[in-house]
């Protein structure tokens, strides 16, 4: 079970997570994660994100079936937010089903050291200074290295 | 006949989305040299290629990839998405 | 923000990562981990689990404490059950909310680890052919090596 | 007086959850073989240390620690919660 959304509206992380471990039925070992806008920023008020529509839903996809055969996953759960959002609001999310804790927990890394370098979305920062676009770090780029 | 697209601050600094682009280029190389020509908005957008990534028809690739029978080429900055 | 949940009565995953995500204001990143009682044996019908009165708070809070303070979390959240649990009930649950990924993550494994090898719970299998005592793995005893 | 706690098949096997014992042991270790003593399903619950762990006044602990002010022991199996 795949189910990867690309959208720019709120999510509820609680609702999501319920209706993806009823989904995954069977499965012993569920894990999420949610990220989520932080205050970052001194007076960061807002965090826009571009992506490349067409693009983004496909680089998702091909993350989620790799994770799925790698790991031999009952389900993969990706919501990716982009537009404006406000400071506190989730960003995104990730979940995976496994028969066991580690499958869960490894492929749930890979899927999110994956999407912040390898998904084609910009972050940037919206300030009362102003906008600023956010850099891509070395240890983004480095987790990669591990998979 | 290429369409070009361009995100984040690369599309800022061109001040462009996109543009369909007339070219005999045969690497994504050859594409960036003759898009830097057309302005100084372009020249600066592709000053240093090490700050950018290029996709081909909507896969990561390469900017010694071949262009033969691409549709759809594109411009960016490393993404920083999660 | 620790919350050290010890108790027999079902509990519902997504309303709990909501709350422990508003309690954990701030944070960028919250991991969570559902374990759920599998058919596993052919014919289970239910898992019988005991634990130790008293110790295992103990034990559950330290491990907590340790997580909170090695990896700067902002909370963490450990639901354990007892007593007879249905299958495809959910038994346990841990949350960690850190500001990046990395923390949120390693944590949340360390606190896996660390209750399937360290909190006094002993998991029995309830079949139609009669109960069975889970035996502990060396695959769990050698996860610890890891912290 | 020590009060002395077994769980999941300890349990079982010596029929008691718990018992109050007047001893005059040292170690853990010593406590053990005043307890085998007792009858066959204390002996045979305790036949094999090495599948025993021990808590200690609700602490992990080794066969070998000292009971010195000691009030509660407890034997178990490995854990094998999560």
């Amino acid at each position: 079970m795949l189910d990867i959304r690309i959208e720019p509206m709120p999510f509820h992380a609680g609702p999501e997570l319920d209706r993806f471990t009823a989904a995954t039925a069977g499965a012993g070992a569920v894990v999420s994660f949610t990220g989520i806008v932080r205050d970052v920023a001194a007076g960061l008020t807002a965090m826009e994100i571009e992506h490349y529509p067409g693009m983004t839903e496909r680089a998702v996809t091909a993350m989620a079936e790799t994770a799925r055969d790698r790991w031999g996953l009952s389900g993969v759960l990706v919501i990716h937010r982009y537009g404006i959002l406000d400071a506190g609001t989730p960003i995104m999310m990730v979940a995976t089903a496994a028969q066991h804790r580690a499958a869960a927990f490894e492929s749930a890394e890979f899927l999110m050291d994956y999407l912040k370098s390898r998904a084609p979305f910009w972050k940037k920062e919206l300030t009362r200074e102003g906008a600023k676009w956010v850099a891509a770090t070395d240890e983004d780029e480095a987790a990669l290295g591990r998979w | 006949m290429i369409e070009v697209r361009y995100f984040a601050w690369v599309r800022e600094r061109i001040g462009l989305s996109h543009e369909r682009v007339e070219t005999q280029a045969r690497t994504v190389a050859d594409l960036v040299d003759e898009l830097k020509a057309r302005d100084d908005d372009h020249a600066r957008a592709f000053a240093d290629l090490r700050a950018l990534r290029v996709a081909i028809d909507q896969d990561l690739s390469e900017f010694d990839a071949s262009l033969d029978g691409v549709r759809e080429v594109a411009f960016f900055p490393p993404m920083t998405g999660g």
